[in-house]
Order: structure tokens, then sequence, then C-alpha cells
């Protein structure tokens, strides 16, 4: 099921100032962000959501998995050990995944996951998992900014970041 | 208790002596009476040191992916093992993936009434204990020490997996000596992870931090865990991108033991050996009942090795499965 | 060593405008590895893809990163670049910084940061990139249908057509399936059998096809390119080169008590028996539940009137072996038993009827001998009720969920030819919708409605029972807003289609998935509906879902092109990036297998030599013709003895680490 | 063989023979029913509101009774066994209702359903076995054709009630032929008589008998029988008196030669 | 109280679990119902009406009682929809208003010196549908 993309007004406006602003003010905090998308829909949402010039802010970065099965979850582990301070997953509609069940896997690991780090104490919103179409380019810029706004607002991963051994 | 033990050292000589098992898994004192090890016993002779008492709470199945497949060669004979109720739970998902030749098995189900962790009875006062006895009333137990003798309630002395114990019932065996009746599984085993749901983030990231800053990575729990059985771990592992002998960074360990407990999600079978073995004492099967929780409430109840050839709840899946964002939300109330 | 290089393409103004194409040059200069960078303009035009050829040769690059558009725009050019250079085109890594960086963002500082870090990612995972090459596999030039309808029979004669031998295996004795049951067709109302039967000539005189009738495919192995198939060719008591067809046998049989299954059970047929005129091939077959010989073991008629001395009671079951490059699933479907939906009385009454028996009924080589009779008393009806969509659109159990898209149309046509050649018969159509989507279809449906005069109600009928003589229709007028009650002869239940019982057991055999209904499931509902995701399977006709003739034969046609398309192949080149597990770490615990949507896992169990100690173990293997590359196995792997190539655990977690830094 | 026996409401009034016949005829099969202590009446409606718990308690009041004896519940009144057995389903099946009628109630053992509850009709097929009825029958009714009127709380809703086939039941169609006569078998015989609403309308119910009547005359019929007081009213109330009607239960009896027995007087 | 009709279709499913949301306009119901001509709305326009939250002129006709239970549209039904539940449902929330009740207990002598056949079941299952 898709969510509805309840965008943030200010925090969306906040971080795409932020972002143009990153030159004036150049040691101003941007959060990293890890996007993982199967190469069959949300790639391709990606690729529409570009070429349809949707912007979203440049923290996000994204990489191509096959599906969004391929997705470990020690990949996201890693992406929070190594600094990241949100880790978005997406993937085919459920139904309509390129390999037929894969992205039906991802949903129960990922539940399973999330439930965890939450119980750990990482905070809810660092983790998402959205399900976008190679059509929905907007959709996708969407979530981008929404999710970007949500991340700026919960701000460093101070949980994380004050453990991890900084180099 | 003590009836069931002795019936069990006659049996596994038995089986021995007239040839249907060739190796006897089971139990060993060490050098405290307490200090129960698993052992392969492979002649008649060594039997002399097998025991079955109240500090039997090791779970023997593990050793059974070695004994049973490597066995050796034709005619090698079976191999007994002596497996408690919840033992049984580990063998069947050890079948299930195959890591268990059963054709060269033997498993004799032996009854179990809880077992003891000495930690728990020194905590209740007792130094220079030499010897822990069966009380002749039901429920407790006569602790004899250097400077003479006391008694506890059985139940407060039992170990951490024995306080959420999942019932008398063997779920696989060839021959069971056992008295007991089952009573169907004991106490809240989620009691623990709710009371850290309830808390806040805050809170649980407090108390991760402070239980898991003290683990060492001695490995003891990967160890004894008959899920965590892989030929060679993925922290071993050089080529698997995580490798890692011992946490550089606090994160590590989180992550770790998050990836342990992933790895054995849908198919721990509740065991409680991690708990029961880790040196520093962190509670590490609240990570294991976590997922066993939210496995329950979110695709319906599933005890892995209830039976053995069941398809697992992370290699299955429904159309209707609950969405991540609001697993977050269910799974956390 | 690794030597890299790094070319960044400005796409015109379409990057360079907001990145920063320099410094991506520069920074990509001094990542680990790199002994090269450059920009230019269109690193797709000729000249671009020679500057990276060049300088491969030039600096003997083991690896390149393009920093352009999306992959899925050039990545295969690119690749083909590099490998006419001599580098594997494996070697190759796209980072994408048009669509997902250039034009998303205004300001060139960010977006040209953020190009730097996803020329990074690339150049750490084109770091760890393995040469990969195309598995190879071979081609058995061989197809399998299954089934013998109209799907199956254009799906063969297509692949035979294009100089592939093909076996259709049917379960019936005779091929033409549902189609040869059928009195006219819609929308032009041309004879059935006429427009079929040739195509079963066809079939049965084509050099290239094989019919094996009165047969079923017991077991499948192998996969795309050579499948095995054991095939049981059941015994039919006549030998089927001797047999003539002259039909003697027939009317010598004295046990006439089977049920005539090709006129859907309205009257009787003997022991023996063709199923009906144009069968193909044109031999008997015992119905051994009825034979008397075969049963107490006395008469033998058929044995003595039979001059070519083709009756054979002691035949057994025989078996087929046979290689196929691919399998066509051809199952079709059947209608639903409609004395479920007893409340029309179909069960206690013998004037309702289905619309196929009622095709049966219609058909000049039927029971009646095209003669619209009553089936209970054998006389003329004055009025006929058709009630449609019964079990279709039904989730109450009873039925089946789905339109069965057909029935509309064949009511139609049936009120249509009734009214034409009977008019003094009043027809009336209950409906929900009318659903006519097709060529000439709604025409057809209105020319009842106009033409014919065809009474159609909008409502449905609740209740059907018999008195004095005749029905009663008790059913409801939504436009009209009345319940109305009819006195009708006969009633015509349009029941819902189902695919045939044996698609289960064949998408079982075969790997092939299956829906909730039974019926197969399509790689792709849009853009790959003749093909199993199970490599090498195609689908055609109803076994995919319901639909009539026309769709059909172009289905049909769809299904034996990909067929020809794989068998014109002599090797099939696989997908590099498929799993592969490394025997050395792999548990043997069979989660992998359970996860793959394509059977590309097996288990293997042979002597392991782990560094120095050997030992016999289970291991998992993967079929590389199999493999599609999706990753489910990698993640359940807890060893980590599954990896994917191309996107190994490395090489993302390198990405990660790169984005991260 | 024991059974705790809800004979409901009407059967103690205006349905004493449906309730006489059935006693004194499974007393002669060997079957013991015995009358639950202080039943309450049933309601007579399923009570559909799942958001109220009150109309529902009579029902598990005679449910619970039946499971502290040990013994499935018999009934023969159709709407006390379609009460008695959608509300049991309620208990099995709605964890709310469940809750809430325990917590009111407040049993010593909390009730979930467990009481079998089965019809004459099904106690007839299933326990004693038709072909064991007809070895019972003394006066085998033969030559009689007798249409089964089933209504409508017997057989619906089908997934609630698991009776029969809803469209084309045959139970007591098998019921009339164990007992010698022939069925008729028609189509009106699941259709509605009426029921309660002849008290507000009666040419509503006048409307469906004639139908029912009408039809099954038209197969044959000489005779019609139900296990229903309110059917039994209806279609004896709105007609010209043509078409006898009589309990399940009476046939029974009559077949089973008690009635030769001297053991009853007619009512 | 006024109910909002956005509610209405919510409200009926919470009481009587048929959800009217699943109705494909076949007339099915209404083809079945033995008591369609004593119906001002006949079952088909019932489950559209409550669908619609139009609930107002149900409450108060009499079509709720001319209902006879018999089930046959829930039987019947293709698609689960339960049209008998829901005018049961549309009963209750007519039954909770109180007053204006449509069968007191002042008539049953009247009607039992009228019929001395009538069964204790038809007045039951009256005051249980017909009394608020």
């Amino acid at each position: 099921m898709s969510v509805n993309v309840s965008v943030n007004e200010p925090a969306v406006k906040a971080a795409a100032e932020n972002a143009a602003g990153a030159n004036t003010e150049n040691k101003e905090w941007r959060p990293r962000i890890v996007a993982f998308c199967c190469n069959w829909c949300s790639y391709a949402g990606a690729d529409l959501a570009g070429s349809s010039r949707l912007s979203y802010p440049a923290d996000v970065k994204i990489i191509r998995v096959p599906c969004s099965c391929r997705v470990n979850p020690m990949f996201i582990l890693k992406a929070f050990e190594r600094g990241a301070d949100g880790v978005i997953l997406c993937g085919c509609h459920p139904g309509d995944c390129h390999y037929s069940t894969g992205n039906y896997y991802t949903r129960r690991r990922m539940a399973l996951l999330f439930s965890m780090l939450d119980y750990i104490g990482v905070e809810r919103g660092r983790t998402r998992v959205e399900w976008v179409s190679a059509a929905e380019g907007a959709r996708f810029s969407a979530v981008m900014n929404d999710f970007v706004a949500k991340i700026t607002e919960l701000g460093e991963n101070v949980k994380v970041g004050d453990l991890r051994c900084k180099k | 208790m003590q009836k069931v033990s002795e019936k069990v050292i006659a049996r596994a000589r038995e089986l021995m002596h007239d040839g249907t098992v060739s190796k006897v898994v089971g139990w060993k004192a060490g050098e405290f009476f307490y200090d129960c090890e698993p052992n392969v016993f492979e002649t008649e002779e060594s039997l002399k040191d097998l025991v079955y008492n109240r500090f039997c709470g090791a779970n023997l199945s593990k050793y059974m992916i070695k004994n049973s497949i490597a066995s050796g060669g034709e005619g090698a004979g079976k191999v007994l093992v002596l497996l408690k109720p919840c033992d049984t739970y580990s063998f069947n998902q050890l079948l299930t993936e195959h890591r268990i030749d059963r054709e060269n098995v033997y498993i004799l189900g032996v009854g179990c009434e809880g077992m003891c962790d000495i930690d728990r009875i020194r905590e209740r006062g007792f130094k220079g204990i030499t010897g822990v006895l069966e009380a002749d009333s039901g429920n407790e137990l006569v602790i004899t020490t250097l400077y003479g003798e006391g008694k506890v309630n059985i139940d407060d002395v039992l170990l951490n997996k024995c306080d959420s114990c999942k019932g008398k019932a063997h779920k696989i065996y060839d021959e069971l000596i056992s008295d007991n009746e089952d009573e169907g599984p004991r106490g809240d085993r989620f009691e623990g992870v709710r009371e850290l749901e309830a808390m806040s983030p805050e809170q649980r990231f407090a108390f991760w931090q402070a239980e898991l800053s003290k683990c060492i990575r001695c490995n003891a729990c990967r160890n004894a865990c008959p899920a965590c059985s892989c030929r060679k771990c993925v922290f071993d592992n050089n080529a698997s991108g995580i490798a890692s002998k011992a946490n550089t960074d606090s994160f590590e360990e989180k992550m770790f033991h998050i990836i342990r407990a992933f790895h054995v999600a849908g198919r721990c079978t509740d065991c409680g050996e991690c708990t029961r073995v880790c040196p520093q004492g962190i509670p590490l099967h609240l990570f294991n009942r976590k997922y066993i929780k939210d496995i329950n409430d979110f695709y319906g109840e599933y005890a892995a090795g209830e039976e053995a050839g069941q398809r697992g709840p992370l290699i299955s899946f429904t159309e209707q499965d609950i969405e991540p964002g609001h697993a977050v939300v269910k799974g956390g109330n | 060593m690794q030597r890299l290089g790094v070319f960044v393409c400005w796409c015109g103004s379409n990057i360079a405008a907001t990145v920063d194409v320099d410094r991506v040059v520069a920074e990509a200069k001094v990542q680990p590895g790199v002994v090269f960078a450059q920009d230019y303009q269109y690193m797709c035009s000729e000249a671009g893809q020679n500057i990276i050829k060049d300088a491969i040769k030039q600096y003997g690059l083991n690896g390149i990163v393009v920093c352009s558009c999306s992959p899925r725009m050039h990545e295969a050019t690119f690749r083909k670049a590099a490998e006419a250079a001599g580098l594997n085109p494996y070697m190759v890594e796209i980072a994408n910084i048009r669509e997902h960086c250039s034009w998303i963002h205004k300001d060139k500082e960010a977006g040209t940061e953020k190009a730097c870090v996803l020329m990074r990612a690339a150049v750490a995972k084109v770091l760890l990139n393995t040469p990969l090459k195309a598995g190879e596999s071979k081609v058995v030039k061989r197809a399998l249908v299954i089934g013998g309808g109209i799907a199956g029979i254009q799906t063969a004669l297509d692949i035979a057509d294009a100089g592939f031998p093909v076996d259709i295996v049917e379960k019936n004795a005779t091929i033409g399936g549902r189609m040869a049951q059928l009195d006219k067709t819609f929308p032009t109302l041309d004879c059935s059998s006429c427009i079929l039967t040739p195509k079963m000539v066809e079939a049965k005189t084509n050099e290239n096809i094989r019919l094996i009738t009165y047969a079923e495919v017991e077991e499948v192995s192998g996969f795309v390119g050579s499948f095995k198939a054991k095939i049981r060719k059941k015994a039919r008591f006549v030998k089927e080169d001797v047999c003539t067809g002259c039909g003697v046998c027939m009317s010598k049989c004295p046990s006439k008590k089977g049920l005539n299954e090709f006129n859907m059970g309205l009257n009787n047929r003997p022991a023996i028996y063709i199923p009906f005129a144009q069968a193909i091939p044109n031999v008997a077959v015992i119905d051994k539940t009825q034979c008397i010989k075969l049963n107490t073991g006395k008469c033998g008629l058929c044995e003595k009137v039979c001059t070519a001395g083709a009756i054979d009671y002691t035949q057994q079951d025989e078996f087929i072996e046979e290689e196929y490059g691919a399998i066509v699933m051809a199952t079709g479907f059947r209608p639903i038993d409609a004395s479920k939906f007893d409340e029309y009385s179909y069960s206690t009454c013998k004037d309702v009827v289905t619309s196929l028996e009622l095709e049966r009924i219609m058909n000049a080589a039927g029971p009646t001998g095209g003669v619209l009779l009553r089936p209970s008393d054998g006389k003329h009806p004055h009025s006929i009720v058709f009630v449609q969509c019964v079990g279709s659109r039904d989730v109450s159990g009873r039925g089946k969920p789905y339109c069965s898209k057909i029935c509309c149309m064949y009511t139609a046509k049936h009120a249509m030819l009734i009214r034409d050649k009977y008019p003094d018969v009043e027809v009336h159509v209950f409906y929900i919708d009318v659903r006519t989507p097709g060529k000439n279809f709604d025409e057809f449906y209105r020319r009842a409605a106009e033409q014919y005069d065809v009474d159609y109600i909008k409502g449905q009928v609740g209740k059907v029972w018999e008195e004095d003589g005749h029905l009663v229709v008790r059913g409801v007028d939504l436009i009209a807003n009345e319940q109305i009650v009819l006195n009708t002869d006969m009633v015509v239940l349009a029941t819902a289609i189902e695919p045939d019982p044996t698609a289960r057991k064949v998408a079982n055999m075969l790997t092939a998935s299956i829906d909730t209904n039974d019926f197969i499931t399509e790689a792709h509902p849009k853009l790959r509906p003749v093909e199993s995701p199970t490599a090498g399977i195609f689908l055609s006709g109803v076994c995919q879902g319901p639909k009539d003739i026309p769709e059909t034969v172009s289905q049909a046609g769809a299904a034996a092109s990909k067929v020809i398309g794989l068998l014109s192949k002599n090797k099939l080149t696989t997908n590099p990036c498929v799993a592969h597990s490394d025997e050395l770490l792999c548990n043997g615990c069979s989660c992998c297998e359970k996860v793959c949507p394509y059977g590309a896992i097996s288990y293997d169990t042979h002597l392991i030599n782990d560094h120095g100690v050997k030992e016999t173990r289970r291991v998992a293997l993967v079929n590389e013709a199999l493999c599609q590359g999706c990753g489910a196995c990698t993640v359940v792997c807890p060893s980590g003895a599954m990896d994917l190539k191309g996107f190994s655990n490395k090489q993302i977690m390198a990405e990660v680490e790169a984005i991260c830094l | 063989m024991n059974y705790s026996y809800y004979p409901g409401c009407t059967l103690k009034t205006k349905a004493q023979d449906l309730d006489f016949y059935g006693r004194e005829s499974a007393a002669a099969l060997g079957i013991t029913l015995e009358e639950l202590p202080e039943w309450q009446c049933c309601g007579a409606v399923y009570p559909i509101a799942r958001d109220e718990i009150a109309t529902k308690l009579s029902a598990i009041r005679a449910l619970m009774a039946a499971r502290d004896n040990g013994t499935p519940l018999v009934t023969l009144c159709s709407a006390c066994h379609h009460v008695l057995t959608r509300v049991n389903g309620d208990m099995q099946r709605n964890a709310d209702i469940r809750m809430k009628a325990n917590n009111y109630l407040k049993p010593a053992v909390p009730y979930a359903g467990e009481t079998r509850v089965i019809h004459y009709l099904q106690l007839l097929r299933d326990e004693i076995g038709f072909d064991n009825l007809k070895q019972a029958v003394k006066k085998p009714l033969k030559g009689r054709k007798i249409g089964a009127y089933y209504g409508c709380l017997l057989l619906r809703p089908s997934k609630e009630m698991q009776f029969d086939d809803p469209e084309n039941p045959h139970i007591i169609e098998d019921f009339i032929k164990a007992l010698g006569a022939e069925p008729v078998v028609y189509a009106m015989r699941n259709e509605c008589c009426g029921g309660y609403v002849t008290l507000k309308s009666e040419a509503q119910a006048k409307e469906n008998v004639d139908l029912i009547i009408k039809n099954a005359r038209a197969h044959g019929a000489e005779e019609l029988i139900t296990a229903c007081p309110l059917c039994m009213y209806n279609l004896r109330a709105h007609q010209d008196g043509s078409m006898p009607v009589r309990y399940i239960t009476e046939l029974l009896y009559e077949a089973l030669g008690l009635r030769e027995g001297g053991a009853a007087d007619e009512t | 109280m006024k109910l909002d009709e956005k509610e209405i279709a919510g409200i009926i499913k919470e009481i009587s679990g048929s959800d009217v949301k699943k109705c494909m306009k076949c007339g099915k119901c209404s083809a079945t119902c033995p008591a369609y001509g004593e119906m001002k709305f006949h079952p088909h326009q019932f489950v559209t009406m409550v669908a619609r939250g139009k609930i107002d002129e149900l409450l108060k006709d009499e079509t709720v009682t001319r209902c006879l239970s018999c089930f046959a549209c829930v039987e019947r039904c293709p698609r689960g929809v339960e049209p008998a539940n829901v005018v049961a449902a549309v009963r209750v929330l007519a039954e909770r208003e109180q007053g204006g009740s449509n069968f007191v207990p002042d008539e049953v002598p009247a009607l039992i010196i009228a019929d001395k056949e009538i069964p204790q079941q038809a007045l039951v299952s009256a005051f249980r549908r017909y009394r608020k």
C-alpha cells in the first residue's frame, strides 16, 4: 500500500532553502541520505522525476539494486554505522514486482528490521520503505522531499553518530 | 528428576551396549558438579561420566550437525542424543534446514522439570556450594554447602529460559523417558520485550547502550546458538563486507547483535542458550523474542521447530502483509 | 592493480549547466585506482565513445566509470564501446549525474557535490567489479504444446510453419477442445466447425506436428532450452494406426449408457466411440468404465466387427520421453458446475441448461440435430430466459470473483440465432452489465436488441421453478424498478468459466506460478503477457485468463512467435548478473530455494574439499539459465554464501560507504 | 444416547404436538432428550446487532447449560435452532461478543461456543442414521406423496447454519424416504412462508403460501411437513385446508407405529 | 441525534457486519425477495440508500418491518452484501430512537382472540422486530 505523502511544507521549504544556500553557509549541516531503488520501478521513477525536472534535495543519493529484495539489512545498518542520517528503500508496488514476489519478501524483512531499530532506540523516521512505480516521477520527488524534511527535522543521527568512531 | 536421571543414564548405556548407537551426545560434569557441559561419548567406558541433572541446561541439538552428518562411513551406527523438550524445537529446525541427518540419529527424549542457574542460587546467599539435591517436597531443592544446608524454591533459581518454559512435550523423539505431564507453556515470555517497548526511545537506547557496551565479542552466544550454525559466519568472512573480529566502535556491537538476531529471525526457537552462555549477562534473548513477538503479531503465531519442514515467516509472504511503516508503530506498542 | 578511467559527460548543457564537470574530473583523478579522467560534451556520441575506447587502450584501463545520464539510457552503449576496446563490458559502471542530479538540482554547488559523491560511489563499486561472461546453454529445437484446443492448435501450427517440430499433447481422444463443441462464433456467426476443422486437419497433416492424443504430461524436468518431459499415452484399446474410423464398432456396441461428453452429457454414446464426426485422429477409443469386455471378459463384439483388426483389449498405457526447448501451456477451461446455483433449479429441472449445453442443442451434430427442443419433453419452446453472470463476479464462495468475459457475447449470439431461426420464440436476457469491448462486439449486441427484438432486462433472476409443464422465473427489472414473474419454457444459464482442473497440476510440474483462481500468471501483465515468469514456459489461451476466440488465436500466435524466437537461437546467452553460491560457505539450509521465483536453485550433495577437509555436503546450485538476478536468495542466506554477480554484497556496501564518506 | 433438549416457547404452547411426537419418537428410538432446566425463550429472531449483548444472553445460557451437561443440544423448532446455532457461532468466532457475554454472565468456566447444536433432523440423520431409522419404521407410510417444506431458518445463512444445500436441500426428503413415503421435490420448498410479518400483513403471507402450495401441488404433493411452528401456522392459516400440513415428528411418530400403541392422543 | 451521512455505512457495518460498499448493483436481492411488493424501498434501493447515507426516510418507513428475515438475499447475493442484515441494522437504529412503537402489548389480546392458532414464536418475533 502506498502511503499518502503528506509533505511537511515548512520543512521542505527549509530544506530547499538550505540546499540552495549550501555554498553561502558552507558549514551548515545537511543530512546524509541513502536511497536504495529497484532497477525496474523506483529507479525508473527517479529517472522520470529527473526528466520531469521535479526537484528534491541533493542530500538523497541513490544506489541501484536489481530488486528491493536485494537489499540486505546489513546494508542499512552499514549506512547507519557510516553516518547516514536516513535510509529509504524503494521498490515496485506490491503485486507489480518485476520478479513477481521480491518486494513481498522485502516488506517482511523491513517490517521486522525497522521494528527492531525502533526497539533499540533509533528514531522511527530514519528508515522508510516506499513503493514507487516507474510512472510515479512526481511521487518519487514528493516522497524524497518529505523524507528529507523528516530527517532534517530529526536532525543529525546523534544516537548512532555519538557512538561512531569518527575518522 | 532423580528417577528420570537414573533411567536416562541406564538407557544410554544399554543402547550403546547393544550396538543400537555407536556414540552418545550427552552432558558431562566439569570441574564442578554444576559445570555440566556437552560431551560426545564414544566408548561404553566413557559413559561413566554421563550425567543428567538440574544443571544440564545446554541444548545438544547443535552438536548433531557435526555428529550426525559427519558421523563416518557405512555401518558407523547411529548417534544417541539426549534432548529435553525445549531442545527438540531446535532439533526440528535443524532438520528443516537439512543440517542433521535424521537417519543417523537416535533421539532419547528426556523429561525435564526445569534447569537451575548456579548464579541465581549464589544470589540467594549460598557460598561454598557442594551439592544441589532434590528435596522430598515437590518444589524445593536442598543446597548443601561447606557451611551447612539450606533450601530454595526451585522457581527462584531456574535458568532464565526456564522461566518461560515452552512446555514439557517433546516435539520429536525415538524414545521417551519422562514422568512429566505437559502443562503447556509457563510464564509470559514477552514480558521483558513489552517492558522495553513501553519505554521511551531514549530509555531504550540507553538500555541497549548499557547492555551492549558490556559485550566483549567472545562469540559465546553465536557458538551456543543452534540456529547460528553457519559453516562460516559472515562476521568472520572477509568477503562479506561486514567482517569484524572485535568491536571497533559501539555501533558495531549493535550491528553484530541485530544482524545475529536477524539472521536467526523466524528460525530461532527461543531456546535461550544465548543468554544462558553470555559471560557478561547480556539479556540477548530480548532481541530474539522481539522478533518472535513481531512475527506473531504481524504474520500470525509461528513457533520455529514446532515440526520439521515448516516454511518460516521470512521465506513466506501474503499479499496483505503489514507495511514496514506501520510495523514500527504496531511493533512498538 | 586497478587502472580505472572516469569519463564525465556534459550532455551539452544538460549536465554541465548545474554540475561543474571540471571539478568532478579533478575529484575523480584523486580517487583510488583512477589513472585517467576526462570530460566531453557528448560521451554517447561516436567521438565520445572513441575517447573511451582510446583511453582504455592507451592507459590499459581495466575498469571505467561513465558519469552521464541514467544507465537505463546508455549503459548498453558504453558497455559495447568498452567491449570493442577489449574491456569486459561488465567492468563499466555508470554514475547517473543527469536524471538523479543535474536535472533536479538548481544550485550548482550542491549539484556538483552530489555528482562527485555519485562518481565516488561508482568508482568504489567498479573497484570490486569482476569480468563477467554471459553463460550459454543449448536449445533443443522442439516445442511441446500442452492442450489441443484452438489455442494449442494455433500455437503449434505457427511454430511448425517456422520449421520447428512441435508435439501437441491432448488429454482427450481428439483435438479440437471447447471450440469444437460450439455451434456458431461471434461476432460473425460463422460456423465454428467450418473454421476449426480445417485447422485440425492441418495440425494432423503438418509434418512438423506430432499429435499425442489421449495422453497427459506426467513429469517435466530441466529448464529453458532443454526440458525433459515424460508423457503418458493412455490405452485406447484401439490401434491408432490401424483404425480407419469407419464407425461400425460404434453401431454394434451393446453398451450404450456412457454419457456423451462432447454433447455435455445431454445424450448417450456407446462404450467404443469416436468423440465426434470430425475428430482428429479419426480413431475410436474404448471407455473402459463402460466396456463389457473389459469389465466382465464377455462380449468382444467390436473386435468381431472390426474388419481392420484394430481392437486390442490388452493395450497398456505407453510412455513417451522427449526433450523440448520450450513448453506452451494451452490447457483451456471448463464451465463451472451450475448446480451450485440451484435457486435456478439446474439440478432439478431439465429445461434449465447451461450455455454450453444450449450450444450443443443448437448444433446440427448435437443431440437434437440442431433443432431447438426442450430437453424435458422434446417440445418446441415458445419463450426462453437467459441469465447472465451465473457464478461470475461472485465473491460469495459459490462462484468466481472475475468476469468470465465471453458470456455477454455468446448470450447475444444465442439470443440472436434463436430469434433469427424461430421468430415465434420470445427471448429475455437478464443482465447486470453488458460488456462488449471488442471489434464489432457492441454493434453485435445492439443488433440482437434492436433488430432481433431480444428483450434485455437490467436485473437478475432470484428464483426459477417448474410448474405445470413450464418454468417460472422471478427476477427484477431494475430500470422499471419492479419485480417480475415470467412464465417460460427454457432457462439458459451463462455459467462462469474456470481454468481446466489439469492446469494446476501442469503448472506445478512446470514451476509456472498460478494465481488464486488457478489461472497461470504471466511474467508481466502488460509487457510479457504470453510468458510465464519461469523461462521457457509460454501461455496460450484461457489458461492465462478468460478470453474469446479472436483473442485466443492472437495470443496463440504471440506465444508461438516467442517460442520461435527462442528456438531460432543456437545457444541461449544468459544474463551474467546472476546469483552464485560459494559452496564452501553454503549450509545447505534450502532457504534460498524457497524464495526463488524461478526455481533456479537446486541442491546437490557431493564431496567438498574445504581447505583440506573433505566432506560430503548438501549445497545450493544456481542454474544460471533460469536465474534472473533478483537477489532474493542473497538476503535469506545467513552465511552470505549466496551472492549476486554485478551487485555483490561487497559492491553495494562499498557504494554505501562511498556515499556516507 | 443422551442429549440436552431445548424445546422453546412455542413447543410448550401452540406446538405441543411437535414437542410431544418428537419426544415420544426419540424415546422409541432409544434417545434420551433431557430438557434443560429453567430454559428461557431464545428470542425467536437472531439478534443481528453485534454491539448489543443482552439479546443474546438467553441463548447463551441455554448453550452453556448444555455444555455443563456435557451433551449436544438438540432443538426442534426452526427458529430456536437458527438463533442458538448463530449465537453459538458468535461465541466461537466473535471475540468481542464472547468477551462481553462472559464478562456479563461471569460463568465459572467461560463459554466459547463449545456446545454442538443439532437439529432433530440432524440427530436422525447423523446420530441414528436414516438407514437405521428405516429399520425402526414399523408402519411404512407407503404410497403417501409428501412434500418437505424447509422454510428459511433451518437453511440460511448456509455459511452459519451448515444444515444442508441451501438451494437444493434433501435432508427432509431422505427422512420421508426412510419413513417409506415418497418425497415430492418442488422448488418453492425453501422460500419464505411469510413468517411473523403475517401479523402485520396477512396478504403478504397469503401470497407466499399460495406460491408454495401451488408449486408443491403441481409436483404431486398430497401433504406437506415442516419443522417450524410458524411455518405450520402460515401454511395452515392461509389456505383452504385442502393441503394437509403436519410436523415432521408427527409423521415419524406414525411411521414408528406409536399411534397404534395408543401411547398418544392427537391434539 | 443527526448522523453524518458519510458515517452511515460505517455504522451499519459496525452493527451488522455487512458492508454495503461491496454492492455491485446487480439486483439479485430484489429479484429474490418474497416481500418485494410490500416494501416501499426495495432491497437494492435500500442498500444503495444506506451506502449513500440517505437513511432518514428508511428510519421512518414501514419497509424495515416488512423484511421477512428469510435471508434469501443474504444467501444469494454474489457480493456478500447481506441486504437482510443491512435492513435489520437500520431497524436497530430506528428502535434505538425511542417512541412510536410499531407493535404494543395492547394489540396482543385482539390478535389472539381473532386467531387462536397464532404461535408464540410469531408474537415474540414481532416484539423483537417491531417494538421500540
